[in-house]
C-alpha cells in the first residue's frame, strides 16, 4: 500500500511540475504548410542562439496563418503568398521566394505549353495530349484543394475561377502532387519549383515546363525573370517589437540562407 | 401411520459413533428438543414472468440437517437462494411472505445483506473456488469482513481446512492455485471457505452431484459431521444420501405450474411413512 | 438488485463514469453544431444537398456528391472485404497447414495495426499508378475501395474469428458425425451459427470504411463529383475535412463542420441498423 | 435412377467442396500477397535508414535527416495520456454495464447506444471535436494533453466493449460465490472479477492503443506539428503518424525517413502487443489455472 501511495505521489508531482514548467518566452507560428518545415528549422536555430526561447510551429494554411495572426492566436502567421487587399492592415515580411511551375511526367513528349493551352487543359477544353502535340492519351488534370495559396496564385495568374477548373485529381500538399504526376504519364500539375527541381534531380520521373519561354528553375525565380513566383511571408498584426522583431529580423538575415536553400526555396537577395 | 419416536434421528449412540474433528458440541443434542432457527411463512417467489414457488411454510431446526428433495425445476434452488437473499441478484425476482432467522425478517428493507450472508454460508452444485491461491480463497473473505490480524487469519484458515479434512492434503501448497485441486477437494475447499466465516447456517445446493462417487462420499461424510454444529439445509437429488444424512426432509413438487412444499417432517417419517401420496410415490421411486 | 450500503459509493462513481462516457457523444454533436451554426443559420441545411458544386469560397455548398462518394467507397470496400476477410479466417481455422495458420493469423493482426497513412502512401505510389496504366487518372473510386478493403479486412477477419471460436464444439462434431463435407460444415453450420458476431464485425468494418480519412485522401483523387464509374475520382466527406480544414476560415470552416455533422448522421444510421439487425452491436 | 441422382449429388458436393477450398486458398494468397508487397515496399525503402541514432536523434532539416527520438517520446506521451484517461473511465463504465445495471434497462440501453455510435465516429470528426473542445474551448492549445484526451475519447468505446465482453465471460459461479460469502460487490470486483478478466482487459487496452497509435487525422488538429522534444504535457508534440504524413506529403526527399518511421511504428506496435500478451499470460498463470 505504502509503495503505491508513494508512486501516485511521485507521478502527481511529476505531472504538476511538468505542467507548470514553461520556457521563459514562447513564439507561436501558424499557417502555410509550405513554410512550416522551413519555419521549424529557422525556429530551431533561433532557439540555439537564444536560450530560453521556444518557437512552436503549427502547420495549417496561409489563410489560417493570416487569421490566426489577426486574432492573436499566433504571434506570427505564415502565408505563402502576398497579402490580399483586405488583409493590408497586417504587416508582412518576406523571408524567401518560391516559384510555381507546371509539371508533366518525364515520359510525356510535350516540351512546352502556351498559357492558353494550359488554360484550355485546366478548363477541360483540351482533354487529349494529341491536341497539344503529344501522344494520344487522356490528360489527367491535377489541381490543388480549395483554400491553398498555390491554387490561388495559379488561378490568379491564368485568370481562372476554381469552379471553372475540370480536374481529375485534387491534391492536398505539394508532395502528393509530385507523386501523383510521377505515377501517371498523362498527368499535368503545378507545384513548388524548388521541390520539383530537387525531385527530378533525384530520379523522380517528372519534368518542369517553361512558362512564357522562361525555364522554370530556382535560378530564374532568384533573378526575377520567372513570371509565376510568390513570396513566403511572415505576417504580424502590429509592427513587430521585442522577441517577434528579433525573430523576424533573424529569418530575413543572411545567416539563414542555407536553411532556406535546404528547403528548396530561394533566399532573399542580400 | 407409524408412530415416530421423538429422538429417533439422533440417538446418543449414533452421535458418539461419528468421528468428529470439530471439538465439543456447542449446542445441545440436536433435534431432541427442536427449536426453529429459520421460520418460513407462506413464502412465494416469482420471476419476471412465472411463479417459481408459492405458499411454502416450514420451520428449519437449529443444529439439524434438513434435506429438500423433489424433481428438478420445482423451486428448491430458488427456495434455498431466498434464505440468504441471493435472489437479490436475479433481476425481476419478487418475494412474498416472511423468512425469519432467529425471529428477524431477512427480507426487511433494513437488513444488512452482507452481514446476513456471513451468518448463512452457501455451497453450490458446482465447486466454485475463486481463481486465487488456496490460502487467498479463505483469507480474502475474512479480510473483507474486517479480520486483518495475521495470526488470527492463519489460525482460522488452518482450522477451517482441518474441519473439512483438507489440511493434510494441502498444507504444503497453500499458495498454489485453488483451481488446480481435484473436484472433490475444490468442493471441500468451498465448504471450508464458508466455514471460515463461522456461520450459523449452511445452505447446500446439490453439493455432491458434480463429484465422482468417491469424492462424493468424502463430502457426504463431511456434511454429516457438521450436524449439531450448524443448521444445514441441503438440496439433493440423491434420495439415499438424504436418508443417510438428514434429520428432516421436505418434499417439493410442481403443482399448477408452480413449486410447492408437499410434505415436511422427520426424515424417517418422510421416507418410511409419508403422509402424502405424491411423497410416497416419489420416495419409492415410482415417479419423478 | 442488492444495494448494500457499502456498495452505494462505488455505484455512484461507476454511474458518473458511464454518464461521462456517454456524454462524449453529446458533446461532439453539440460542438459540431455550435461550429457549423453560422453557416447553417445563414444558408440553411437544404442548400448543402441542393447546391451544385462545392466551392465554399464562392458560396456554393453542395455536399451531396461527397455523400454519395462516401457511401460508394464504403459499401464497395465492405462488399470486397467481407468474402476476403471471411476466407482469411476460414483459412487459418480450417484450411491452412498447421505451420502456416498461426503466422497467417499474426500477419492479419499486424495488418490491422498498420497506420492508415502507410496504406495511403503505398496506395499513392504503387496502386494508383498501376490503375492509371489501364484507365487514367488512376486515383479513383476503385483505388479507394481497394485500399479500404486491405484496411478493413483484418477487422472482419478478427471479429469473425472470435465469432467462430464461440461456436460450440459439438456443432462441429455433430456435422462431422453426419458425414458433411468441409464446405457444407462451414457454409451450412458454422457461418450461420456465428452470424450475429460476423454481422457485428462487418458493421464495425463499415464504420471504419466510412470514417477512414488519410488513406482515401491520398488515393481517391478528391474531385467533388457523384461517381458514375469505378474509375471516377471521388472525394469523401472525411477527405473533404482533412483537405481543407487547415486552410479554412469563416463560412468555409463552418461548412466543413457541416460535413462532420453529415458523417455523424451516417454513423447514427449505421448504429441504428446495427441494433435493428438482431441486436448486433457496432463496436468490436 | 435413384442411384445416379445420388451420384450426381455427391459429385456436386465434391465440386462445391473443392471450389470452396480453391476460393479460400486464393483469398488467403491475395491477402498474404498484399501484406508482403506492402511490407516489402516498406522494408526496401526504409530499412537502410534504420539505426540506433535514427531512434534517438531529433529530426533535422524538416525530418529528412536526423532521427525521430522526440517524435517517439511525444507519441508515447500522447498514448500514456490517452490510456490514463480512457482506462479508468472505460473500466468503470464496463463494470457498471456488466455488474450493476441490466443491458435492457433504459439507462443501460442509452449508454450502450451512445457508445455504439461513438465507436463509429470517424477519426477526423474526433479531430474537429478535439480541436474545438480541448484545444480552444478548454484552452489546452495544441498540446500532448489535447491530443491524448482526444484519443482517449476515440479509444473509449472499443475499450469498454472489449472489457465488457471480458467481464461477462467471467463465470457467474464466482459472483454467486462471492455474494454468498457476504462480500460487497466492490470486493468481489477487486479481488475476483477484474483479475479473472485481466486477459480480456489487456486485450481491450491493446485494441485501444493500436487504434490510437495508428491515428493521424485526429492528432493533426490537436497535438500539432512541433517536432521538438516535449518538456511538458502542455507542449505541442508531433505523433509518429503525423510525422509520416508530413514527410511523405509535404517534404521533398522525406520518403525514405517516412518509410523508416512507418517501420518503427509497426515494430512499436508489435512490441506493445508482445509485452501486453506476455503480461496477461503471466498474470493468468499466477492466479488462474483452469483445471
Amino acid at each position: 500500500m505504502f509503495k503505491i501511495n508513494q508512486l501516485i505521489a511521485s507521478v502527481l508531482m511529476l505531472a504538476i511540475t511538468s505542467l507548470t514548467y514553461a520556457a521563459d518566452q514562447k513564439l507561436v507560428l501558424t499557417g502555410s504548410s509550405t513554410i512550416a518545415p522551413l519555419a521549424v528549422e529557422l525556429g530551431k536555430r533561433f532557439e540555439k542562439l537564444n536560450p530560453g526561447v521556444r518557437v512552436d510551429v503549427q502547420s495549417g494554411g496561409s489563410s489560417r496563418g493570416v487569421s490566426d495572426a489577426r486574432s492573436g492566436l499566433a504571434d506570427i502567421g505564415m502565408a505563402s503568398r502576398a497579402l490580399k487587399d483586405e488583409e493590408k492592415d497586417l504587416k508582412s515580411f518576406t523571408i524567401a521566394l518560391d516559384g510555381i511551375g507546371v509539371i508533366l511526367h518525364k515520359d510525356n513528349p510535350v516540351k512546352t505549353l502556351t498559357d492558353q493551352q494550359v488554360i484550355d487543359i485546366y478548363t477541360g477544353k483540351i482533354t487529349n495530349w494529341r491536341d497539344v502535340g503529344g501522344k494520344d492519351g487522356r490528360i489527367t488534370v491535377v489541381n490543388k484543394a480549395e483554400g491553398r495559396s498555390t491554387l490561388e496564385l495559379f488561378t490568379h495568374y491564368y485568370k481562372l475561377k476554381n469552379s471553372d477548373i475540370k480536374a481529375q485529381v485534387v491534391i492536398g500538399d505539394n508532395q502528393q502532387g509530385i507523386k501523383t504526376v510521377a505515377g501517371n504519364p498523362g498527368a499535368i500539375g503545378y507545384v513548388s519549383i524548388g521541390t520539383a527541381e530537387f525531385e527530378s534531380g533525384n530520379g523522380t520521373p517528372i519534368k518542369l515546363l517553361p512558362m512564357e519561354g522562361v525555364a522554370a528553375s530556382v535560378e530564374n525565380v532568384r533573378n526575377g525573370s520567372f513570371p509565376l513566383s510568390r513570396p513566403l511571408n511572415l505576417v504580424t498584426k502590429y509592427v513587430p517589437m521585442g522577441l517577434v522583431k528579433q525573430f523576424i529580423d533573424f529569418t530575413r538575415s543572411k545567416e539563414v540562407a542555407d536553411l532556406v536553400e535546404a528547403q528548396y526555396f530561394v533566399p532573399l537577395p542580400h | 401411520m407409524t408412530v415416530i419416536e421423538k429422538n429417533v434421528c439422533c440417538t446418543p449412540s449414533e452421535m458418539s459413533s461419528e468421528a468428529f474433528t470439530l471439538g465439543p458440541l456447542q449446542l445441545g443434542p440436536p433435534c431432541c428438543d427442536p427449536e426453529p432457527h429459520i421460520q418460513i411463512k407462506n413464502l412465494s417467489l416469482s420471476y419476471a414472468d412465472k411463479t417459481a414457488l408459492s405458499g411454502v411454510s416450514l420451520d428449519i431446526y437449529r443444529g439439524c440437517i434438513t434435506a429438500l428433495i423433489g424433481p428438478s425445476g420445482c423451486g428448491k434452488t430458488s427456495f434455498l437462494s431466498s434464505l440468504n437473499r441471493l435472489t437479490d441478484m436475479i433481476a425481476g425476482c419478487k418475494i412474498k411472505g416472511e423468512i425469519l432467522v432467529d425471529s428477524v425478517n431477512v427480507h426487511a428493507a433494513n437488513t444488512d445483506v452482507q452481514a446476513l450472508r456471513r451468518r448463512i454460508g452457501m455451497i453450490f452444485q458446482k465447486p466454485n473456488p475463486f481463481p486465487l491461491s488456496i490460502r487467498r480463497n479463505l483469507e480474502m473473505p475474512l479480510k473483507e469482513h474486517g479480520i486483518r490480524d495475521r495470526y488470527v487469519l492463519s489460525h482460522r484458515v488452518e482450522k477451517a481446512l482441518t474441519d473439512v479434512g483438507l489440511w493434510d492434503e494441502v498444507k504444503d501448497r497453500l499458495d498454489s492455485p485453488a483451481l488446480a485441486l481435484s473436484g472433490g477437494q475444490q468442493q471441500r475447499l468451498c465448504i471450508a471457505r464458508a466455514l471460515v466465516l463461522e456461520p450459523e447456517i449452511l445452505l447446500m445446493d446439490e453439493p455432491c452431484s458434480a463429484l465422482d462417487p468417491l469424492s462424493s462420499a468424502v463430502v457426504e461424510d463431511l456434511i454429516k459431521s457438521l450436524r449439531g454444529r450448524y443448521t444445514v439445509v441441503i438440496v439433493t437429488h440423491n434420495l439415499a444420501q438424504a436418508r443417510r444424512i438428514a434429520n428432516y426432509a421436505g418434499f417439493f413438487w410442481m403443482q399448477e405450474r408452480t413449486g410447492t412444499l408437499i410434505e415436511f417432517g422427520r426424515c424417517q417419517q418422510i421416507f418410511e411413512a409419508p403422509a402424502h401420496q405424491l411423497t410416497a410415490a416419489y420416495v419409492s421411486g415410482a415417479r419423478g | 438488485m442488492s444495494r448494500s450500503r457499502t456498495d452505494q459509493p462505488l455505484i455512484s462513481v461507476l454511474a458518473i463514469s458511464a454518464v461521462i462516457a456517454a456524454a462524449i457523444l453529446l458533446l461532439i454533436l453539440l460542438f459540431l453544431l455550435r461550429e457549423s451554426w453560422p453557416v447553417l443559420n445563414k444558408v440553411g441545411i437544404l442548400r448543402f444537398f441542393t447546391d451544385d458544386g462545392w466551392y465554399p469560397l464562392e458560396a456554393r455548398f453542395g455536399l451531396a456528391p461527397m455523400l454519395w462518394a462516401t457511401l460508394a467507397v464504403g459499401i464497395g470496400a465492405v462488399l470486397v472485404a467481407t468474402p476476403l476477410g471471411l476466407a482469411a479466417t476460414l483459412f487459418t481455422r480450417f484450411y491452412a497447414p498447421r505451420w502456416l495458420a498461426l503466422p497467417f493469423q499474426r500477419m492479419v493482426a499486424l495488418l490491422a495495426g498498420i497506420p492508415s497513412v502507410v496504406f495511403g502512401l503505398w496506395g499513392l505510389t504503387v496502386l494508383v499508378p498501376f490503375i492509371a496504366a489501364f484507365e487514367p487518372p488512376g486515383a479513383s473510386l476503385l483505388a479507394g475501395i481497394l485500399i479500404l478493403t486491405i484496411m478493413i479486412l483484418p477487422t472482419i477477419a478478427l471479429t469473425a474469428d472470435a465469432a467462430l471460436a464461440a461456436v460450440p464444439e459439438h456443432y462441429l462434431r455433430g456435422s462431422a458425425a453426419l458425414g458433411f463435407s468441409r464446405a457444407t460444415t462451414i457454409l451450412g453450420v458454422l457461418l450461420p451459427a456465428a452470424k450475429a458476431g460476423i454481422t457485428g464485425g462487418i458493421l464495425l468494418a463499415a464504420a471504419r470504411a466510412l470514417g477512414e480519412t488519410m488513406a482515401v485522401l491520398m488515393v481517391a483523387g478528391n474531385v467533388v463529383q457523384t461517381p458514375t464509374s469505378l474509375f471516377d475520382p471521388i472525394r469523401t466527406l472525411t477527405a473533404n475535412i482533412a483537405l481543407e480544414m487547415a486552410y479554412a476560415t469563416g463560412d468555409h470552416r463552418a461548412s466543413l463542420f457541416v460535413s462532420g455533422l453529415m458523417l455523424m448522421g451516417l454513423v447514427l444510421v449505421l448504429a441504428m441498423s446495427a441494433s435493428r439487425l438482431g441486436g448486433g452491436r457496432l463496436h468490436g | 435412377m435413384d442411384n445416379s441422382h445420388q451420384a450426381y449429388g455427391q459429385l456436386m458436393a465434391w465440386k462445391r467442396d473443392h471450389l470452396m477450398t480453391l476460393f479460400i486458398w486464393l483469398a488467403a494468397l491475395m491477402v498474404a500477397g498484399a501484406f508482403l508487397w506492402l511490407l516489402g515496399d516498406l522494408l526496401v525503402h526504409g530499412a537502410t535508414h534504420l539505426s540506433w541514432s535514427f531512434l534517438v536523434d531529433a529530426p533535422e532539416n524538416a525530418g529528412r535527416a536526423g532521427g525521430i527520438g522526440s517524435i517517439i517520446v511525444s507519441t508515447l506521451l500522447i498514448l500514456t495520456v490517452a490510456m490514463l484517461a480512457a482506462v479508468p473511465l472505460g473500466l468503470a463504465t464496463a463494470v457498471l454495464l456488466t455488474e450493476f445495471i441490466s443491458a435492457t434497462s433504459r439507462f443501460g440501453r442509452l449508454i450502450g447506444m451512445s457508445l455504439d455510435v461513438l465507436a463509429g465516429v470517424p477519426s477526423i470528426v474526433f479531430g474537429l471535436f478535439g480541436n474545438v473542445f480541448f484545444s480552444v474551448y478548454l484552452g489546452l492549445g495544441f498540446s500532448i494533453l489535447s491530443g491524448g484526451l482526444t484519443l482517449a475519447c476515440m479509444a473509449l468505446p472499443i475499450f469498454i466493449n472489449t472489457a465488457e465482453a471480458g467481464l461477462r465471460a467471467v463465470p457467474d459461479e464466482w459472483r454467486a460465490g462471492a455474494a454468498a460469502l457476504g462480500l460487497s460487490r466492490g470486493a468481489a470486483l477487486l479481488h475476483i472479477l477484474i483479475p479473472a478478466a485481466a486477459p480480456a482487459l489487456t486485450a481491450a487496452l491493446l485494441l485501444g492503443v493500436g487504434r490510437a497509435m495508428a491515428e493521424t487525422a485526429a492528432l493533426i488538429f490537436t497535438s500539432g506539428y512541433v517536432d521538438r522534444m516535449p518538456s511538458s504535457l502542455m507542449d505541442s508534440g508531433r505523433a509518429l503518424s503525423v510525422h509520416i504524413y508530413d514527410l511523405s506529403m509535404n517534404v521533398a526527399g522525406g520518403d525514405a525517413n517516412a518509410y523508416a518511421s512507418a517501420l518503427i511504428l509497426i515494430v512499436l506496435l508489435m512490441i506493445i502487443n508482445g509485452i501486453a500478451q506476455s503480461l496477461s499470460e503471466k498474470l493468468l498463470q499466477r492466479r488462474i489455472i483452469t483445471a
